[in-house]
């Protein structure tokens, strides 16, 4: 176990709550928007109670989502602006992939694979949250279009998709990368997993104790 | 090319086919549709014409209540009556409509009486509003009746009632009206014809 | 006789578990509405409103005899009139509104519930409530602006051709009730051929461009249409002139669907194949570790 | 009607004026688009407004309300001018070739016999003139100058297309239109059906409207024949039941007078004078047969009482002092001589012309009987409802009763539609909770008030209690027993020419032909006779074979008379017995008598015959010329509505309006004139709407939610509203607020050299129902009325609009 002195926090409380409150909302909004958008995985609408139910809080949990995304984009946007090594860490991304991502760049923060993400998935949501409200029955649906309304269900079920698959590049991420997760359960990450992956993040990070001290 | 229906669904489900987890065998809904049960099954069928134009389309009334004793019979379906020879089974909006006319909010259910200068109705029973109206009638007849006029003809007549009679009674209630009014001494008589 | 139907074809299903194949051999039908000579007398809303045991409101005088103003949850037809004065000749088109039962239904390509929209061996197209989830995507599927959603049960309805009457053998409600025998209901051949004979006998008064709407965009419908001007159905108070499925609606249910799990496929298989083949990132640098 | 509605199918041509039958009568339509479709027909409208009848016309034509007589004699003028006449029919069937008097004379508006202070005319010199044996002089070549066909060739002379477009601002080119559709039916082997309405009747001048009309359909020969005739479509469902009961103030069941107090002293004065002698030799004047019809009628009131020596109870009889018609008994009942009214089922407020008054008439009543289905605004005239009804409940002392009745579901009984068809129907539920049926209702009175009189006496009971009323339950006489009552029965044997017994003492009689004058026979309305015979209830059959492909379907219910279909059949056929079109026969000569689809309007009369086929006729023939019996004139002649937008009449500036119209003091003094009210109103039926009962049921009420008004975009920019604004529209009599519809059906039109607008106002609501509460159209009309039926002006009178 690595004690207290070996650890640094990567993401303070309000960050995790935050987190795990988006990870809610879309747990529920992905279960019950793959329901709606594959027929043959209608069932996986009773997960939400009935359909008719999975119906009504598919969109309360996509707010519930948004809300946790606006928290995140607030605290994280800082940390996520693109930084001018960024591009020689898109060069070497065979061999980030490889596992070598420590041995070409020396990351910050946030390495700008994640930056990337960060950003497309506030835009995505802000399109699915636009597109979503546009669908939204029966409150809104009925005061658009119905052309209006056959491109925001298209955009919204394709930007679902594609959110689907960076969250599920984002878990996998924190999956193989060991030591991550625990920066978003316990707030900390050992101070030899930040040195090898974001050495620039726990250098700053010194800088700033050093001064506080 | 002509497409049909079968193979239009292949072709728009087909990728479907690939799905992953349809292939894990999340089955689609069971066959739970099912057209509304027809509701004439059982119910009691009756002719009758149509109250409104002089059309006099046939209806087919459908009550509920099969006409056992303890069913009270209420109508809860009108369609035109196929065999007729002028409708043949059509209803314009206002016959297809009969069935509110029926049970209209506004159905009188009892006898009232509005006493002069009042701002109400009170509800009375038949023998009160009947024995009312019947004072009313027997008051004013035998003060104003005309049983002789001036050149002495015996004119038999009540010049201070009148009767107004709709059209849309049947020719029964009609004649019953023409002997009341004309026992009565009636001369201000008249139906709704011209109107 | 077409027998190449399914009873119930399910939208929400797939070609591995089709839906079942009972009752197929069933007689295709149709709706003819003759607008030629519809006098917008609305008996077939107040039939269907009857028959189908709903209400819409009472509404308000807009100026326009069309009341209801528009088709509703509680209003699965209405009429439409529209004034056109051309080369100084008046005509009141009037045209009974309400769902045209495509063989190509657009709502039932769109509705993501299995059974919610049915489509009868007999062409008729039916929405069930009981299953429906008020989604409402069957609205953007529909290219005639058809099916309504009710705000109090969220359940979305329209005309089921009275589904009811027709497998107990009665013509639908609308149908029987019409004064002038401008709705007809029977095989969609015979319809065809009464549409024919309509089409012939208004050339013959001067209509030249007459003629049947059964549009082929939405490969035909169960409802069809006699007009005087089958050249510019948009008189009709807006009938459109070559409806199809939008393509936005045909992609995200079509093509979309598979790319989509294809997509997921391979995102799995390959983070699967890239942790087998990588294996896991440690925790710690292992080489600075050796330094130490 | 003369025929019957699916006999439209047969038509070559159906003129619509006067009517609105895609509207009004939606299903009857349905054989006018039959005619269309299988018959090849052309269906024409001629009405102010563009009516859903008009959107399926080939000819649409309009005119301004209020002036169909100008073009209907216009129309005459073209068929003389242009000879589209059918002159074998024509010369035998019509009255064409009789000589009028001398003294009859037309100048200036008015015909000869005109009493100015009377308001009406001495109808003594409209007449024909008799040879010494009181038989008609006739002229067979029409040359005499005085023959009918030279009056009217003289009386339409100056109906010309230029007249007919100064007047009803119809175009001459449309109006050629008209006339030339309407002569190809000229020819014997083409019929023209007329189908008409309230929109004929409700004026003035409404029953030369359809007197006009009748000319031309003689002229074309189309009466009698299948596909042709006079249509009245109608209104409510059993107006003609009601009719031919006589339930009006000088009228007896069957089209018998009810004794005056002036001419009929006693039964023999009144029988000599009610009863229509022969005028031409040979013929058939069936009407001769008053006395047996009247007998039987009177045995049928008072039974066993009615005797020889009593004169069958004549005298029991009310005797009329004046016409009583509703319009008088209004404006009597506003002048405070009436204490009572009971209103069975009448809507007064809605439906009788300016509401207004009949609210301060209704108020001036001691008591108000309301007999009704349904909560309505005549029970309620005391209610205050805001703008829709803003009285004072405390100042009005009538006392008000109101007693639920049955609705048709609720009963069984027999109505009779425009076709004159007697049709049953049956009772499907109980009347809801504590009300009765009409029969109950009607005997609950006649009974308390008899219980009166036995308990206390009072002044003339024998009227009263003589009065048969032999029912198994007198407080609930069931329908059956009163119909039976109807058709008539044999108070003793009755034996035939020969001696021999055809009706058994108490039978049933099986028709009119059996009836007697000498008290042995009884019946309640003696058109009915036949409609309940020892076989039984002839109006319950449902038999609906066509076996003449006609559409004559005699099995189906009993139409009266005798069950005949088409009235006038024999002159579907020429004098030797041909039909005038081999496609529509109906009937036939078997050697022995006429037989065929239809029950003959004939006699035995074979073929050849000097007899003619309007057998209820004095004189045997189609009246071109209407001898006396119209109140404004023998010919009909254009008046202008007695609110007219013109004010003056072009064809005779001194006699603008009808002057025998029905003018009473109240009226008149509630008369608007073109400066302060410069529009035409026509109020009128909507096909969602039946009158005012339909806004009680939600499903009607759904589609028409709303008052609404009709007006061209010319008149909504001038008074500056668009679709779906409120508008104020006023009259000299009140006002209303309605939604504006404006339209492009409406036009405005030239007339006289002015620009005249129409306004439309559908009549539907009300105070009550399920409808967005409303203004009673009625508020506006006017109770001024036809000189002959006394029928309001709806539909055309005068108004202002502007926006509210």
């Amino acid at each position: 176990m690595t004690n207290q002195k070996d650890v640094v926090v990567r993401h303070p409380y309000p960050v995790r709550v935050a987190h795990w409150v988006t990870v809610l909302g879309f747990f529920f909004v992905t279960v019950s928007g793959l329901g709606f958008f594959f027929p043959s995985l209608h069932g996986l609408l009773g997960f939400l109670g009935t359909p008719q139910l999975a119906q009504f809080l598919h969109p309360v949990f996509g707010l519930v989502m948004v809300a946790g995304l606006i928290v995140l984009l607030f605290r994280n946007a800082p940390h996520c602006l693109p930084e001018k090594d960024d591009s020689k860490w898109f060069k070497h991304i065979p061999d980030i992939l490889k596992g070598n991502e420590h041995h070409v760049v020396e990351v910050g923060h946030y390495n700008p694979g994640q930056k990337m993400l960060f950003w497309k998935i506030m835009g995505l949501t802000a399109i699915m949250l636009v597109s979503g409200l546009i669908a939204w029955r029966p409150y809104f649906a009925h005061l658009f279009p119905v052309p209006l309304l056959r491109l925001a269900l298209l955009v919204h079920s394709m930007c679902g998709i594609l959110m689907m698959f960076m969250i599920f590049v984002h878990i996998y991420m924190g999956f193989w990368y060991k030591g991550t997760l625990r920066g978003m359960t316990q707030g900390t990450v050992s101070r030899s997993w930040a040195k090898k992956h974001h050495p620039r993040w726990l250098r700053a990070l010194a800088t700033k104790g050093n001064k506080n001290t | 090319m002509q497409i049909n229906r079968r193979q239009f669904f292949k072709v728009c489900s087909g990728g479907m086919a690939g799905t992953t987890l349809a292939a894990l065998g999340f089955a689609p809904g069971t066959a739970l549709a099912q057209a509304r049960q027809y509701k004439l099954l059982r119910a009691r069928e009756i002719r009758n014409t149509c109250p409104y134009c002089s059309v006099g389309c046939g209806l087919l009334m459908y009550s509920l209540g099969d006409g056992a004793a303890n069913a009270k019979n209420t109508i809860f379906h009108i369609e035109g009556d196929p065999d007729h020879p002028v409708s043949r089974g059509a209803l314009c909006p206002k016959g297809a409509g009969l069935v509110d006319f029926i049970h209209s909010k506004d159905r009188l259910q009892y006898p009232e009486v509005r006493e002069p200068g009042t701002n109400k109705w009170k509800r009375i029973s038949w023998n009160e509003a009947l024995s009312r109206i019947a004072r009313h009638i027997k008051d004013d007849r035998d003060a104003n009746f005309v049983e002789q006029n001036a050149e002495g003809v015996t004119v038999n007549r009540l010049p201070t009632l009148s009767l107004m009679a709709c059209t849309s009674i049947t020719n029964e209630v009609g004649f019953l009206t023409q002997k009341l009014t004309r026992a009565l001494g009636l001369v201000h008589v008249d139906c709704i014809a011209r109107v | 006789m077409q027998v190449d139907k399914h009873h119930y074809v399910s939208s929400a299903t797939n070609a591995l578990t089709p839906a079942p194949q009972k009752y197929v051999y069933q007689q295709e039908v149709a709706k003819l509405i003759d607008t030629t000579i519809c006098i917008g007398c609305k008996a077939c809303q107040v039939a269907c409103s009857e028959w189908n045991d709903y209400r819409p409101d009472v509404g308000h005088n807009v100026g326009v005899y069309d009341n209801p103003a528009d088709l509703g949850p509680n209003a699965w037809t209405v009429m439409r009139y529209n004034e056109v004065e051309e080369n100084g000749k008046l005509q009141w088109l009037i045209r009974k509104d309400g769902c045209m039962h495509c063989e190509k239904p657009g709502c039932q390509i769109a509705c993501p519930v299995p059974g919610a929209i049915v489509q009868h061996a007999n062409g008729i197209v039916d929405i069930v409530q009981d299953l429906c989830t008020g989604c409402g995507y069957c609205i953007a599927g529909c290219p005639f602006d058809v099916p309504k959603q009710n705000p109090i049960d969220k359940r979305v309805y329209k005309c089921n051709l009275c589904v009811d009457r027709v497998f107990a053998g009665q013509a639908p409600s609308c149908a029987k009730t019409c004064p002038t025998s401008a709705i007809m209901f029977g095989s969609k051949a015979d319809m065809i051929t009464r549409a024919e004979k309509r089409i012939a006998e208004l050339k013959s008064r001067g209509f030249a461009n007459a003629g049947l709407y059964d549009p082929e965009g939405v490969g035909g419908t169960h409802v069809m249409y006699v007009l005087h001007h089958a050249d510019r159905p948009e008189l009709y108070s807006d009938l459109p002139k070559n409806p199809t499925i939008s393509p936005m609606v045909r992609f995200w249910k079509g093509a979309f669907k598979p790319l989509a799990a294809v997509g997921f496929i391979a995102m799995f298989a390959a983070a699967a194949l890239h942790y087998i083949g990588v294996g896991p990132v440690a925790e710690d640098d292992e080489e600075e570790k050796k330094h130490d | 009607m003369t025929n019957h509605w699916v006999d439209i199918k047969n038509a070559n041509l159906v003129v619509v004026m006067g009517g609105n039958p895609a509207e009004a009568h939606p299903v009857g339509f349905r054989w006018a688009i039959d005619a269309k479709i299988n018959n090849g027909a052309k269906l024409m409208v001629i009405d102010p407004r563009f009516t859903r009848s008009a959107a399926q016309a080939d000819e649409y034509v309009q005119l301004r309300a209020g002036t169909d007589i100008t073009f209907l004699l216009g129309v005459i003028h073209y068929l003389i001018t242009n000879d589209k006449i059918q002159h074998e029919y024509v010369r035998n069937y019509t009255n064409a070739s009789f000589l009028v008097r001398d003294d009859f004379a037309f100048n200036d508006g008015l015909f000869s016999g005109y009493n100015a202070d009377r308001r009406a005319y001495d109808r003594t010199s409209w007449a024909y003139q008799f040879d010494e044996q009181g038989f008609a002089k006739r002229d067979p070549s029409l040359t005499h100058p005085r023959c009918v066909w030279n009056l009217l060739r003289e009386h339409v002379s100056r109906y010309t297309p230029d007249v007919v477009e100064n007047i009803c601002g119809t175009s001459q080119e449309r109006f050629k239109v008209a006339c030339e559709l309407i002569a190809e039916t000229s020819a014997p082997d083409k019929t023209m059906t007329s189908l008409y309405a309230l929109g004929w009747t409700e004026h003035t001048v409404g029953a030369q409207n359809i007197r006009a009309m009748a000319i031309i359909q003689l002229l074309l020969g189309n009466m009698g024949m299948p596909g042709g005739g006079i249509n009245a479509l109608r209104g409510h469902t059993n107006v003609q039941g009601i009719t031919d009961l006589g339930i009006m103030a000088t009228a007896l069941p069957g089209y018998l007078a009810l004794p005056s107090e002036r001419a009929h002293p006693d039964l023999r004065t009144f029988l000599s004078v009610v009863t229509p002698k022969l005028q031409v030799q040979g013929q058939v004047n069936y009407w001769g047969n008053y006395p047996k019809f009247f007998t039987s009628l009177l045995k049928s009131f008072y039974g066993d009482k009615a005797t020889p020596e009593n004169d069958f109870g004549f005298n029991w009889l009310p005797k009329w002092d004046r016409l009583n018609d509703f319009m008088y008994t209004m404006s009597a009942m506003e002048d405070g001589k009436l204490n009572g009214c009971i209103c069975q089922g009448v809507n007064v407020l809605a439906m009788f012309p300016d509401s207004n008054k009949s609210i301060r008439a209704l108020s001036k009543l001691k008591y108000l009987v309301v007999i009704d289905p349904l909560d309505n605004e005549t029970s309620a005239f005391w209610e205050n409802h805001g703008e829709f009804n803003d009285v004072n409940p405390a100042s009005i002392q009538t006392e008000v009763f109101r007693l639920p009745s049955s609705c048709f579901a609720e009963e069984e009984g027999s109505r009779v539609n425009s076709g004159r068809w007697l049709q049953w129907h049956w009772k499907g539920a109980d009347v809801p909770g504590d009300g009765r049926n009409d029969t109950q209702n009607i005997a609950g009175i006649m009974m308390a008030v008899r219980r009166l009189y036995e308990q206390e006496g009072g002044k003339a009971v024998e009227p009263l209690l003589n009065m048969s009323w032999n029912y198994a339950n007198p407080e609930q006489p069931s329908p059956v027993e009163v119909t039976r009552e109807m058709n008539g029965r044999a108070l003793a044997d009755l034996a035939d020419a020969n001696g021999n017994i055809v009706v058994r003492k108490g039978q049933q009689l099986s028709g009119f032909g059996q009836l007697r004058d000498d008290g042995t026979t009884a019946c309640g309305c003696w058109i009915y006779s036949g409609s309940w015979t020892e076989a039984g209830n002839q109006m319950a059959r449902r038999d609906n074979a066509d076996p003449s492909g006609l559409g004559n379907t005699p099995g189906w219910a009993w139409a009266w008379p005798l069950n005949r279909r088409v009235l006038y059949n024999r002159a579907s056929m020429d004098p030797q017995g041909n039909p005038w079109d081999p496609k529509r026969k109906l009937l036939w000569w078997n050697g022995a008598v006429w037989t065929g689809y239809d029950v003959p309007d004939f006699t035995a009369a074979p073929p050849g015959s000097a007899v003619t086929p309007f057998i209820m006729q004095q004189d045997g023939v189609g009246g071109l010329f209407a001898q006396g019996k119209m109140a404004e004139g023998p010919f009909p002649e254009h008046y202008e509505p007695v609110e007219s937008p013109i004010g003056t009449n072009p064809l005779h500036p001194n006699v603008v309006v009808n002057p025998a119209a029905r003018l009473m003091e109240n009226d008149t003094k509630n008369l608007g004139t073109p400066d302060e009210f410069p529009y035409v109103a026509t109020t009128y039926r909507l096909t969602e709407h039946f009158h005012a009962l339909t806004k009680a049921s939600k499903l009607n009420a759904i589609t028409q939610p709303e008052a609404f008004a009709e007006i061209s975009e010319t008149l909504a920019k001038k008074v500056g509203v668009k679709s779906g604004d409120t508008i104020q529209i006023s009259s000299k009599r009140g006002v209303i607020k309605v939604k504006a519809a404006v339209t492009k059906r409406i036009k405005k039109l030239r007339v006289n050299g002015q620009d005249v607008e129409t306004v439309g106002i559908p009549i539907h609501w009300g105070f009550k129902g399920e409808t967005v509460k409303g203004h009673m159209a009625n508020r506006l009309t006017t109770a001024i009325g036809d000189a002959n039926t006394q029928t309001p002006e709806f539909k055309a009178f005068l108004v202002n609009v502007k926006k509210a």
